[in-house]
Formats: structure tokens, C-alpha cells, sequence
């Protein structure tokens, strides 16, 4: 009951302490020097209609690399403590498997929601959503075939491609930023096109689509070790 | 918009809450993503500009207006990063859940205390 | 130059590809692991070589095309360079040490390890505060699932405790960034911090407070740390030695990089928390048995040191690079060392420290060991010794007194744990075990070990600019090492001529008193190596040890600087506790000796931090121009102080019996005799700058010292009257006659120096001579008890001799030299007026007769016991020195003016002589001594007793041992109703209330006041995670309302 | 009244964070959280973040929800085979 007691003070101590962070922010109505120069610079020099998607790609790069590398190190994490070894034995599911007209309904959408997934991310630089969100509808395709059919076994090899190459390409090109124009992650090696077109932005869409593989095969794995999956 | 500031700060708070009383580690997993995700609400509310759209150029967002149009693109950036990684930490954590039951079959952090001082 | 930006594109892609690797064969993907790490641990290395031995300037690595604020750029200096190469490198040597778990687990662990090092090495090198905490959770999120290697209940307890309390951390790193972006309008450090005149508004400090408490709380502070304790407490080795060492690292260098954006008055608080986490954990780490949670606290109380070094130096302003050096020094010693012991903990693979006594067996790992333990409690040379010095100096000079308390206390109470383990190892009675040492796990130790060495060497040649000359205790160490196969017979003439050639070299710099001094040091010792002679075997350690001990002594006297000076008294120190641990039951003693030894160092080295003056040696006495300010008056009690504690006088003596008594004979001998006087030189070298600085307060200084020395005399004398065991008499006995040293230095005057100075060379005599005849023979009858000894003057006629010629010289009765020395110390304290302590000590001079004569009566005299009928005399090696003292002693009792003369030539330049020479006899006001006149007086009076003995010797009845004539009953085993036992019980009535306990009780109070305190106080690490999450709002909540958010 | 819109939305936010947090039931706590990550994704899209929106709706509310029920779903699995032995 006093921890109770001390909990409340804690918190009511922190609300306290936090109200400048509620109060004293003064809400701005235009953008800082930083930003401004960012979307001048998306428009001008990475011809990048979606800034966000310049931002996160170019000028931020290594920072989501570093994001790509935190999913990596997550499905590295999860599939040390979930997955188990070969030839663990596991109790069979006594699930009844999906009914027919799902099993059906899955094996058709699949490919549609890969598609779409793939849509999502080449068009990362003009519209909404990019890598992350497109890497994320590809992983919810595998989902539903992991949810329609509880046997379903994942060809880990493909997977296993699929992930290390699309991170191996990632670093390349970023290293063909270094090597061709002497910095590293930089997309401008390509040519820059024409705005709001599909082959603009550089290398951004070719990095953004690496980013979406990395991310959907990764997703997919934790998917795949969360629910006890062999190695 | 201050008032998805202190949304924000509200759910920062219910997470602690949760984090510091509830019992059942599945509970303190979920206050510990109510955290982030009032976490992610403070970020993009800092980088919201009132009456001002998304940074996309479109046919009503040109080249030419874009500094005047739209929002602070560098908040939304850091929480995409930020959001990827709380459901990183999320799913490790949940991962270590799962294990500690299987050794001891309970979902209680009273029950893991044999370690101390 | 390899662009620095490699590193990350070396990690990452080989870690993306790695499961395409592990598919040809784990040995391959581990080679590739190896690979990427050991290239990324040369390209840090390049680059610090460049910074280091060329003028490269740091350099800034701009990414993806645009200049900083709007791509991220790393940088790469000095600091850069440094931290990654130590943690690239650890983390190759722990890949090693890991390989066999490595080979047998999945894959994921070899890619979880790489990017846990990369993750270290972009928190590092980034210049961006939200990339800074992208690269934070790399590191953070690998080490989480790393934990659950080779999992287990407890690792997986412990890893959850540290993702949430972790967790809740970077979310406030998370505010204070987006927040301090809100105001700045930039993620780019460099520009923030050139902007942080924001932190005076209450948002902009709510901020940076958030932002730095998040990374204070990944540097574990007390008490917002039980998780880390856990996850130290249960990791496996190789894992958790990089958790300690590189993981603490990367977050320390976070702190360091953003640290400038606190407010200079501030920083203050940020010292406090670490200065608060250094002593209590080390506190707490009194209590730990679980030899890795002790590590843990050890290491969080490192980083508690660090983090106050690093605000402190800040605070003060102190020169870049003079405050670098001092960081990465304590930096690079807990690096080392707490990365070693983690690894030995994997080899040991005991958790109670009590059980790491299998490493007794395994000399080389065991002085690895011993060397970790050493370099973490700063003992010269390593690093911390010298960031020791450096420190404490800055503090001293702008008046932060409290904070060198506190510093010098926790490193006292770690020193304390430290050692404590130490002896317990090394004393333990624990049977050999089977160690499996595979090569994989002992190569990095070894190296880890190497290196340690050769930084340890590297900087006082390099950075002190020291020459050959204080190292050499060093290096006649390493020598005697070398060869320390050879048998000892051997060693110990190497170790003469050593000690020879050595006086030979620093023969020239001597002069004056450093002559007497030298003599003391040196020539007794050399004097008294012929008794180690009788050592059986190679009795391996001995020799080198000793070797350094009395080079290190040597090293004092001519040692030119404050430093040169502290470095040889803490060599000294050092190898001297090794010493006596090597006594069968010396454990404790050691312990005890260690620890006041250290507490006296750390006096010292803060009274010469307080001092103005950089040469305070005897050498440097000379050099410079002595003013009035140069030792304040604190300055000169510290060091008082420590010296006190060194010759054990009353008050600070509890740790001399027992370290003298318990050491091996011989050892005492040395103790004794040459190692009390280092004391009594330092105190000499104070009284020097005293007389030369005419200090006000002086005559009091003098006057207290004076009641100082002759209560040790009156103490020491009592308590030796009533100990059973000879050792212990002895040791009380040496006590006493330093107090007179003391005292007669005290009284400031040219007698009372020259009766100071005789008497320590005296000393030196008679109590080499009594210690050797009597390790003589307690290595022929087994027992140091007098009541078990009797009647051997038999059968030991040669050793009966030396004892009763030392103790007719100690007791100063006429005519051998101890008279002399009386008679000098009573001229000297009538002159000086000091009636009531030349009394004092005339009483306690009888008193000593008392238990002087119980040695002889004891020992040689009466029955002798059944059990002793075939004992012989004691080895010639006890004896050829005891003979050369004897006729030291009777040539310096015949001719006086032999050493008189000189020590008062000697003096001369110091006070002005007051005693005048004619022919053989020395004249002061007080009267006259002629040292030939007593002699023959005496010897004519003994003559005549002889004399009249012989012609009595008809009426002699010759009594065997069991005839009962003369007694009640039959004597036939000695017990402890045996007449001698308790022998002097009836004075116990009378004295006894001077030989209560007084002083033992107390500090026995103050270490259960701690213990008992760190009992309690470790009871908040309930082991609940929650409230681990509550103690880390709490301390949130708390440091705000201190550091005066508003 | 796009201020009421997220007053509204806001209070149900903070109503379903009780829900999550308060509740006995596991999976009606794992659903609450999921329904905070939805509204979320609805106020950034109303503060102009679309991208945000899409990730926040993708991987907070849909993928983290998923890999919480599998855990349950698993601990279930746990409980079930100690029944069976």
C-alpha cells in the first residue's frame, strides 16, 4: 500500500516535472532553417517529391540503416530465444487446419499483397510510405499464409537470400556513394530524373526497395520464430 | 495542437503506470509500448505546423511553395525510425516472456527475484 | 587512411550476409567474424597511431553528399580513435574467447555480438543526437538478446530486468532530443552545443536534463542499477566482459560528448552522482561473496569515477590534455582489468570468491590476477596510480577538499574488498582442483596482461619523462623473476649483488643523512640476505619481492621529486604486503597492513598534492629555494600522518603486530629492522622543510609529535611485556623503540637528531641480530610460544649469544651501545626541557628490561623440554649475520665517535652542534659518555664477577633435568601451567588498564559500522524489477528538484 | 472541429490505455493496445504525417499486435502441454 502510495507521488511528481514540456513549448507555424533547407534541397538537389522519404533515405541514411540494422539484431534476438533447433520435436498442433475457401483466399491474395507491397515501395519517394511500410505488407502477406494454413513451412533458403542480399545491396549502394562521389549513402550517383516521376530521386527508389525486401524478410523471420518455427 | 501534446503525455503516463504496478509481465510489455506510443504522438505533434499539409509535392504543393506549405519532415522521419525500433524491443521482449514462462510457468515479476543485493 | 566510415560498412556487410556465410561452415562465418574485427581494430589503430605521433587533426566524415546539420557526419579524433581501437580489440579477444560456445550455438549470437560492437562503435564516432540514439539502441538491443546466451532462469530474470529499465532510458532520450530539436532547431552536437544558452530556460534545462539523465542512467548509477547488478552477476563470461568494459564504454563516451551542454555550475551535481555511486557501491561490494556481482559493483563504481573525474575536470578547467590523460588512464585500468577478471571468472567457473581459491594452483593465472587487482585499486605503475596523482593534485590546488575525501575513501574501501580477495586466495587451504585452461580462453587474458604491462611502463617513461632511476625497483623485480627457477641459495646472491651493485650506482647522489639512511636500507639489507640463505627449494616469489621492496626503499633516497618520491613509497608498500602474505597465517595481518599501508599512501599523497612545493625528497630538498608557504598546515599533518602510520605509532599501530609477527621469520627481520625507518626518513624530510621554512606553528608541531613518540615507547614497551608469542614481543618491542626515534627526531635539536639517528641505526643492529637468532630458532624447535621453548642455551650456545648481546644493546644498560643511545636520548630531551618525557621514558626503558629478560629467561634458560633434546644449533645462515651485527655492535660501543662523529658532521648543516669530542669522549652540557671508559669499567666489573664465580664453582651440585630435589612434582610436559606462561600476569593488575584494547575496539567499530552499514544499505536491490524501474524515476525525480529545475 | 475530432479521439485513446492496462483479460489487453496504435495513426494523419500514419498503422497497431498475440498464443501452447503430461 505505501509503494502504491509512493507510485502516485512518482507520478504525479513527474507530470510536475513534465509541464514545461506541456506548457512552455511554444507550437510553432513555420519551419526552422533545417527543415526549409531540406525541403529545398529534396526538391532541387535529389529531385525527391516525398521529403520525408529524401529525409529518411539520404540526408538521415545511416540513421535508418542503423533502424534497418535494429530490425536485423531483432530477428537475430528472437530467433536465438524462440526458434528451435533442428530436429527439437514439437508437439503437433491438434489445431484443425483453415477451411478450404481460406486456404483458397489466402493462396490468391498472396501475391496480390506482395505486389502491393512492392507498389508501396517503389513509389516511396512521391507518395506515402516507403521501405518500412511496404516491407511491412509483405510480411502480412507471409502472415496469412502462415494463419491459413498452420503447417505452412517457410523456405527458409529463399528467405535467408532474400534478406542477407537485399542488406548486402543496401550497403553496396551506399558505398557506391562513397567510391563514385565520396560519401558514403549517397543516392545522387544515378541520375536524378525528373520530379514525380518513378525513375527519379537518384538511387533512392533502388535503396528504398532494398530497405522494403530487408524489412519484409525480416519481419516475415520474427513472424516466423514468434511462432516456433524450425531454425 | 497542443492537445495531442498532452495526449501524448497522458499515455506516457498510464505506460508508467502500468509499468510500475501491474504484476504480469504481459502487462508491463504493453505499458512499455503505450510509452513508446505516446512517445511517437510528442515527436510528430513537435513537428506539426498548424494549417500546414504533408511534405509531398503534388499539384497543390509545387517546388516553388513547398517551404511555405507544408510540415517539419524531420520529426515524422525520426518517429518511422523510433517506431521500428520500439516494435524491435517490443517483440525481444515479449521473446523473453515467452522463455521465462517456460522455465517457470508464471507471468509474474514478483517471481523473479531470486537475484539480489 | 582508411575512411573511418569502413568500420560500419565492414560490420554491416558482412553481418547482413552472415547467414549466407554460416552455410559453408561455421568455422568460415567465425573466421569472417574474426576478420571484420581484428581489420576494424587496425583501422582504429591507425588512426591513433596518426593522432598520436603526428600532428593529424581530427577529421569529420560527411554522409550522403550533404554538409552537417544536414546529412550526419562522424568524427574521428583522438578520443575517436582511442576508445574504438580498446573496444574493436576487446572485442576481437572476447570473439576468441567465446569461440567455443560460438561453435556450438546458433547462428544468431555471431551476429548479434558484431553488432553489438558496431553499435558501440557508431555511438562513438557520431556527431548526431538522434543517430546517437539510434546507434544506442544497436548496442542496447543486441546486448539484450546477447545476455540470454547459453540461456538460463537467471540470465533470462536478469535480461528482462535490464530491457525495461533500459527501455524506459531511451525513451527519455527520446524527449530530451525531440525537445532539444524543438528549441535548437538541429540534431547536429556540435551545433547544439554552440547554441546551449538555451539550457537557462526551464524547457531547454528540462531537456538536457532528460537527454543526460537517460544516458546517466545506462551508466548504472547508484542506487538506479540493481538490473545492471543482475545482468553482471549472471552473463557468461565472455558476453558480460563486454557489457562491462566496451557497452560501458560507448555510453561513458556519449556522456563525455554531450557533457558540455551542462551548465558549468552544474556540473558539480553530475560529479556528486558519480562520486555517490563510487562509494557506495564499492560500500556494498564489502558484502558480495558472488565473485561477479562483486565485479559488477567494482565496475559501476569505476564508471561512478569517471563520470565524477570527467565533470570534476570540467568544472576545473583543467588543460585538455592533462585531463584526457587522466580519464583514459582510469579509462583504460578498469578497461583492462575488469575485462581480464571477467574472462578468469569464465575459467574459474565459481561463483563463491572463497572458491577461486583453485587459482593458488595456477601460479601464472594467479598473478594475473594479481596484477588486474592491483591496477584497479591504482597500484604504481599502473595507469591509475598515475591519474591518481595528477587528480588529486588539480583538486588540491583549487581547494575541492572534500572531494579528494571522498575519492580517497572509496578507493579505499575497493582496495579493502580488492585485497581481501586477494589474500583469501592466496591463503586459502583449499585442495587442488582440476582448471581446464583452454588456450582459446587464457590467450586473451594473457594478452589483456601484456598490455597492461607494457602501457604500465610506457607511461612514466613517456608522460613523466622518468629515467632509469626510479624504476629500477622495477626492474631488479622482473630480473629476480627471471630467474626465480634457481634454487634460493642461488637467488639470494644475485639479489646481493643486485643490492651492491645498485648502492654502487647510486652511491654519488648520497650525501649526508641519505647516507645514514642508505646504510640502514641497503648495507642491512645486504647484510641480512645471507640469513634467506637457509630457505629450502626455489621458494619462488620470495627473492623478487624482496628485491623490489629494498630497491624501492633505495629509490626514496634519491628520488628528486614529490612523485618519485610517492611512487617508490607505494612500490615499497606493495611489495612489502606481498611479503608478509606470504606468512602461513598472515591473511589477515596482511590485510590489515595493506590497508593502513594504503590509507597512510593515500595521507601522503594528498599531503603532497597540498604541499607547494613539487620536491619534496630529500634530493629536491637541496634544489630549491625553501619559502614559508611551501607546506601548509594541513599539508604537513597529512604527511605527518601517513609516516606515523608507517613506524606505527600509538593509535595507527594495530596493523604492526600482527604483519610483523605473522611473516615469515626472516621477513620480519627485515620489517623490523629496515622497512619501520622509512617512516622515521620521511618523517625526517618533513622536519627538514619544517626547520628550513620556519613555520609558525612549529614548536607546537614538534611538541605534539614529541607526546606522540614517547606514548608509542610507553605502548609498544607494555604490550610486549605481556605477549606469549616471542614474534609479538619482538614486533611491540620494534613499536617502542621507533617511538623513540620519533621522539628524539621530534625534539628539534642537533642531539636529539643524532640520538635519533643512532638509535635507528642501533636498532637496525639489535633487532636484525634478536629476529635472526630467534627465526633461528623457531625454525629448529617449531613454535613461536616461549612457554614451549627452554633451556636451549645448550643447544643453541651461538644464537643464545646474539639474543643476549641484542638485548644488553637494546635495554641500554652499560657498556654496550644501547647505553650510548640512552644516554644520548635523556642529554637530548633535558636540553630540549622536556623533563616529563625524559621520565616517561625512563620508566618505559624499565619496562622493557622486563621483557627483555623474560627472552632470555624464557627462552634459552630454565628446563629444557623433552621434545627439544635433539634440536642443534640454528643454520649458519642465521648466524654469519648475527655476527657481523655483534661486532658491529661492539666496535660502534667501543669507539663511539665511529658513527657519532659522522651523524653529527651530518647534522651539522641543520642545527648547531651542542656536543664537543675529546679524544674518545663526547661532551655535552649535561655531561660526558666515554665509550672505551664504560666499556672497561664494565668489563672489569664483569671480570671481577667471573672471577669470583669460578672460584665458587666447588659448591656447584650439578642437577639433572628430571631430578625432583628441588621441586614439588615431576615436570614433564609444558603446559600452559608452565611457570613461564603468562608471565608478567601480577603486573596485569597493576598496568593492565594501558593495555586495554582501546584502540583495536575502535577500528574494529568503524569496520563493523561499514559493514554493517553496507548491509542494510544493499538491501534496496530487492530483485524486483519494478522497483528498480521506481528507484530509476525516483532518482529522476529527485536529481531534478537537486540540480534546481525549476 | 478537427480540435473536437481529436478531443474525442484522444479520450478514447486514454480510455482503451486503462482498458489495456486494468484489465484481468490478456487478449482484451493486447486488443486496447492495438486500438490505441489505430486512433494514433488517424491523429497523424490529421497532423499531416501521412508516411507516420502508415508505418504507425502497419507495424504499431498491426504487426505489434500480432506478435503479442503469438506470444499469448504460445504461452498458451505451454500451459496446454503441461496439462498433457
Amino acid at each position: 500500500m505505501i509503494k502504491r502510495l509512493l507510485i502516485i507521488v512518482v507520478i504525479i511528481l513527474l507530470i510536475v516535472i513534465f509541464l514545461p514540456f506541456m506548457k512552455n513549448v511554444i507550437l510553432k507555424d513555420s519551419l526552422n532553417e533545417l527543415s526549409s533547407g531540406y525541403v529545398e534541397k529534396s526538391v532541387s538537389d535529389l529531385k525527391t517529391a516525398n521529403i520525408v522519404t529524401a529525409v529518411v533515405v539520404t540526408f538521415r541514411g545511416l540513421d535508418t540503416l542503423g533502424e534497418v540494422t535494429v530490425l536485423f539484431i531483432a530477428t537475430a534476438g528472437v530467433g536465438l530465444l524462440l526458434k528451435r533447433k533442428k530436429g527439437e520435436k514439437s508437439k503437433k498442433s491438434d489445431k484443425r487446419p483453415a477451411s478450404e475457401i481460406l486456404q483458397t483466399g489466402a493462396s490468391f491474395l498472396f501475391p496480390l499483397t506482395i505486389l502491393f507491397g512492392v507498389y508501396i515501395f517503389l513509389h516511396g519517394h512521391l507518395t506515402p510510405g516507403g521501405g518500412f511500410q511496404g516491407g511491412v505488407i509483405i510480411a502480412s502477406a507471409f502472415l496469412l499464409l502462415l494463419l491459413s494454413n498452420i503447417n505452412f513451412q517457410f523456405n527458409h533458403t529463399v528467405l535467408h537470400w532474400v534478406e542477407s542480399l537485399s542488406g548486402a545491396f543496401y550497403v553496396l549502394l551506399g558505398l557506391l556513394g562513397l567510391i563514385l562521389l565520396g560519401s558514403f549513402l549517397n543516392p545522387k550517383f544515378l541520375p536524378l530524373g525528373t520530379l514525380g516521376t518513378l525513375f527519379s530521386a537518384g538511387a533512392v527508389p533502388l535503396i528504398y526497395s532494398f530497405i522494403g525486401l530487408k524489412v519484409g524478410s525480416e519481419l516475415s523471420n520474427i513472424l516466423d520464430s514468434m511462432r516456433g518455427a524450425e531454425e | 495542437m497542443r492537445y495531442t501534446l498532452i495526449l501524448g503525455f497522458i499515455l506516457f503516463m498510464i505506460g508508467l503506470w502500468a509499468m510500475l504496478t501491474r504484476k504480469n509481465l504481459f502487462k508491463i510489455v504493453i505499458g512499455f509500448s503505450i510509452i513508446d506510443t505516446g512517445v511517437h504522438l510528442i515527436i510528430v505533434t513537435i513537428g506539426y505546423l498548424s494549417g500546414k499539409t504533408a511534405p509531398i509535392l503534388d499539384k497543390l504543393v509545387t517546388p516553388a511553395n513547398a517551404v511555405q506549405k507544408v510540415v517539419d519532415p524531420i520529426p515524422s522521419a525520426l518517429v518511422l525510425t523510433a517506431i521500428v525500433i520500439g516494435l524491435a524491443v517490443t517483440a525481444l521482449m515479449l521473446s523473453y516472456v515467452v522463455r521465462l514462462y517456460k522455465r517457470r510457468k508464471s507471468l509474474s515479476i514478483e517471481d523473479y527475484r531470486e537475484l539480489k543485493w | 587512411m582508411v575512411n573511418p566510415i569502413m568500420i560500419f560498412i565492414l560490420f554491416l556487410g558482412t553481418a547482413f550476409l552472415f547467414a549466407l556465410f554460416d552455410k559453408i561452415h561455421r568455422k568460415f562465418s567465425f573466421a569472417i567474424l574474426q576478420l571484420v574485427l581484428l581489420i576494424n581494430t587496425f583501422i582504429a589503430g591507425q588512426w591513433l597511431y596518426k593522432f598520436v605521433f603526428t600532428s593529424q587533426t581530427p577529421v569529420m566524415i560527411f554522409t550522403a553528399g550533404f554538409k552537417p546539420p544536414f546529412s550526419i557526419n562522424l568524427r574521428m579524433g583522438l578520443e575517436e580513435a582511442f576508445i574504438l581501437f580498446a573496444v574493436n580489440f576487446v572485442g576481437l579477444l572476447s570473439a576468441l574467447y567465446l569461440s567455443k560456445s560460438f561453435k556450438h550455438s546458433k547462428v544468431y549470437p555471431l551476429v548479434l555480438y558484431l553488432m553489438m560492437i558496431m553499435g558501440v562503435n557508431g555511438i562513438v564516432m557520431t556527431r548526431d543526437l538522434f543517430n546517437l540514439f539510434v546507434f544506442l539502441e544497436i548496442s542496447s538491443i543486441s546486448t539484450y538478446a546477447l545476455i540470454a546466451l547459453k540461456e538460463n532462469e537467471q540470465r533470462l530474470a536478469s535480461g528482462f530486468k535490464y530491457m525495461i529499465a533500459s527501455g524506459l532510458a531511451s525513451v527519455f532520450f527520446l524527449l530530451g532530443t525531440i525537445f532539444i530539436y524543438h528549441i535548437t532547431g538541429t540534431l547536429n552536437i556540435d551545433q547544439i552545443i554552440t547554441h546551449k544558452s538555451f539550457v537557462i530556460t526551464s524547457l531547454g534545462f528540462l531537456s538536457v536534463f532528460t537527454l543526460m539523465m537517460s544516458l546517466i542512467i545506462e551508466l548504472k548509477p547508484f542506487p538506479a542499477n540493481g538490473w545492471a547488478l543482475d545482468v553482471y552477476q549472471t552473463t557468461t563470461s565472455g558476453v558480460v566482459s563486454i557489457i562491462a568494459v566496451a557497452n560501458s564504454a560507448g555510453v561513458f563516451y556519449a556522456f563525455y560528448k554531450l557533457l558540455p551542454l551542462i551548465p558549468h555550475n552544474q556540473l558539480l551535481f553530475i560529479a556528486g552522482i558519480g562520486i555517490v555511486s563510487f562509494l557506495f557501491s564499492n560500500l556494498i561490494a564489502i558484502k558480495q561473496t558472488d565473485s561477479r556481482r562483486l565485479l559488477g559493483y567494482s565496475s559501476i563504481a569505476q564508471i561512478g569515477l569517471l563520470i565524477t573525474v570527467t565533470a570534476l575536470t570540467r568544472y576545473l578547467h583543467v588543460k585538455s590534455s592533462t585531463s584526457l590523460f587522466i580519464i583514459s588512464s582510469i579509462f583504460l585500468s578498469n578497461f583492462i582489468a575488469k575485462a581480464g577478471l571477467f574472462w578468469i571468472a569464465g575459467i574459474i567457473k565459481k561463483t563463491h570468491i572463497k572458491e577461486w581459491a583453485i587459482l593458488r594452483f595456477k601460479p601464472g593465472l594467479l598473478i594475473i590476477f594479481g596484477v588486474f587487482i592491483f591496477a584497479l585499486v591504482g597500484i604504481p605503475p599502473f595507469p591509475n596510480f598515475w591519474a591518481k596523482w595528477d587528480l588529486i593534485r588539480f583538486l588540491a590546488l583549487s581547494k575541492l577538499h572534500i572531494w579528494i575525501i571522498l575519492i580517497l575513501l572509496g578507493s579505499l574501501l575497493e582496495a579493502f574488498y580488492l585485497f581481501r580477495w586477494f589474500g583469501s586466495i592466496v591463503r586459502s587451504e583449499q585442495n587442488e582442483e582440476q582448471l581446464l585452461q583452454p588456450a582459446y580462453k587464457t590467450v586473451p587474458i594473457i594478452i589483456f596482461f601484456l598490455l597492461l604491462i607494457i602501457i604500465s611502463i610506457g607511461i612514466p617513461i613517456h608522460i613523466y619523462q622518468f629515467d632509469i632511476l626510479p624504476l629500477l625497483p622495477i626492474v631488479g623485480l622482473l630480473i629476480l623473476s627471471i630467474f626465480d627457477f634457481l634454487p634460493s641459495k642461488l637467488k639470494a646472491i644475485i639479489s646481493m649483488i643486485i643490492i651492491a651493485g645498485y648502492t654502487l650506482y647510486i652511491y654519488p647522489v648520497l650525501s649526508g643523512v641519505s647516507l645514514v639512511f642508505a646504510f640502514i636500507f641497503l648495507a642491512g639489507s645486504f647484510i641480512q640476505l645471507i640469513a634467506t640463505m637457509s630457505r629450502k627449494g626455489t621458494d619462488k616469489g620470495f627473492f623478487p619481492l624482496l628485491v623490489g621492496m629494498i630497491l624501492s626503499m633505495g629509490s626514496l633516497l634519491v628520488a628528486r621529486s614529490s612523485l618519485e618520491f610517492f611512487f617508490a613509497w607505494e612500490l615499497m608498500t606493495i611489495t612489502a604486503y606481498m611479503l608478509v602474505l606470504r606468512g602461513r597465517k598472515a591473511e589477515k595481518p596482511a590485510l590489515l597492513f595493506i590497508l593502513f599501508s594504503l590509507a597512510g599512501a593515500y595521507l601522503l599523497l594528498s599531503g603532497l598534492s597540498y604541499a607547494h612545493v613539487i620536491n619534496f625528497s630529500l634530493v629536491g630538498l637541496g634544489t630549491i629555494p625553501i619559502s614559508a608557504h611551501m607546506l601548509p598546515i594541513t599539508a604537513f599533518i597529512l604527511i605527518v600522518v601517513a609516516f606515523l602510520i608507517k613506524v606505527g605509532a600509538v593509535g595507527f599501530h594495530i596493523w604492526l603486530p600482527g604483519s610483523y609477527a605473522e611473516a615469515e621469520d626472516d621477513t620480519t627481520s627485515f620489517m623490523s629492522s629496515i622497512l619501520s625507518k622509512t617512516g622515521i626518513f620521511g618523517m625526517l624530510i618533513l622536519l627538514l622543510f619544517l626547520l628550513k621554512m620556519n613555520m609558525h606553528h612549529s614548536a607546537l608541531f614538534t611538541s605534539m609529535l614529541g607526546w606522540i613518540g614517547i606514548f608509542t615507547v610507553f605502548f609498544g614497551s607494555l604490550m610486549a611485556i605481556f605477549q606469549e608469542d616471542v614474534k609479538y614481543l619482538l614486533a611491540y618491542s620494534s613499536m617502542g623503540q621507533l617511538g623513540y626515534i620519533v621522539l628524539c627526531m621530534a625534539a628539534m635539536s642537533h642531539l636529539g637528531w643524532v640520538s635519533g639517528l643512532y638509535l635507528a641505526v642501533n636498532h637496525l643492529f639489535f633487532k636484525a641480530m634478536i629476529l635472526l637468532a630467534v627465526a633461528g630458532v623457531i625454525s629448529r624447535v617449531g613454535t613461536r610460544n616461549m612457554y614451549e621453548m627452554g633451556g636451549l642455551i645448550k643447544k643453541m650456545p651461538y644464537s643464545f649469544i646474539s639474543v643476549l648481546i641484542g638485548i644488553i644493546a637494546l635495554s641500554g644498560v652499560p657498556p654496550l651501545s644501547g647505553f650510548g643511545a640512552k644516554w644520548l636520548i635523556y642529554t637530548a630531551l633535558l636540553e630540549k626541557g622536556w623533563y616529563f618525557r625524559a621520565g616517561l621514558s625512563f620508566f618505559a626503558s624499565a619496562i622493557a628490561f622486563l621483557y627483555l629478560f623474560r627472552l632470555i629467561h624464557t627462552i634459552f634458560l630454565g628446563q629444557p623440554k623433552p621434545q627439544h633434546q635433539n634440536v642443534k644449533e640454528a643454520s649458519p645462515f642465521f648466524l654469519i649475520p648475527q655476527f657481523l651485527f655483534i661486532f658491529a655492535i661492539m666496535a660502534i660501543s667501543m669507539f663511539p665517535n665511529l658513527i657519532i662523529k659522522p651523524l653529527s658532521t651530518f647534522i651539522n648543516p641543520y642545527f648547531a652542534s651542542t656536543i664537543q669530542w675529546q679524544g674518545n669522549t663526547l661532551y655535552s652540557s649535561l655531561g660526558y659518555w666515554n665509550g672505551n671508559l664504560v666499556m672497561y669499567v664494565t668489563m672489569g666489573v664483569f671480570m671481577l664477577l667471573l672471577i669470583w664465580l669460578i672460584i665458587s664453582i666447588g659448591r656447584v651440585q650439578k642437577v639433572k633435568q628430571f631430578n625432583i630435589v628441588f621441586a614439588a612434582e615431576r615436570p614433564f610436559k609444558p603446559t600452559t601451567t608452565h611457570f613461564a606462561h603468562n608471565f608478567y600476569a601480577h603486573y596485569k593488575r597493576a598496568l593492565g588498564t594501558f593495555v586495554r584494547p582501546v584502540t583495536t575496539g575502535f577500528w574494529n567499530g568503524v569496520g563493523e559500522w561499514i559493514s554493517s552499514a553496507a548491509g542494510s544499505i544493499r538491501q534496496i536491490y530487492s530483485g524486483n524489477g519494478q522497483t528498480y524501474v521506481l528507484y530509476i524515476l525516483l532518482y529522476f525525480i529527485v536529481l531534478y528538484f537537486i540540480m534546481g529545475g525549476k | 472541429m478537427i480540435t473536437v475530432f481529436i478531443i474525442i479521439l484522444g479520450i478514447i485513446m486514454i480510455l482503451a490505455a486503462i482498458i489495456a492496462v486494468m484489465s484481468k483479460n490478456l487478449l482484451t489487453a493486447i486488443i486496447s493496445s492495438g486500438v490505441i496504435s489505430l486512433l494514433a495513426s488517424i491523429i497523424y494523419l490529421i497532423l499531416s504525417a501521412p508516411d507516420v500514419a502508415m508505418t504507425e498503422a502497419a507495424i504499431g497497431s498491426g504487426l505489434t499486435t500480432i506478435v503479442f498475440l503469438y506470444a499469448l498464443s504460445r504461452i498458451k501452447k505451454i500451459n496446454k502441454e503441461i496439462d498433457d503430461d
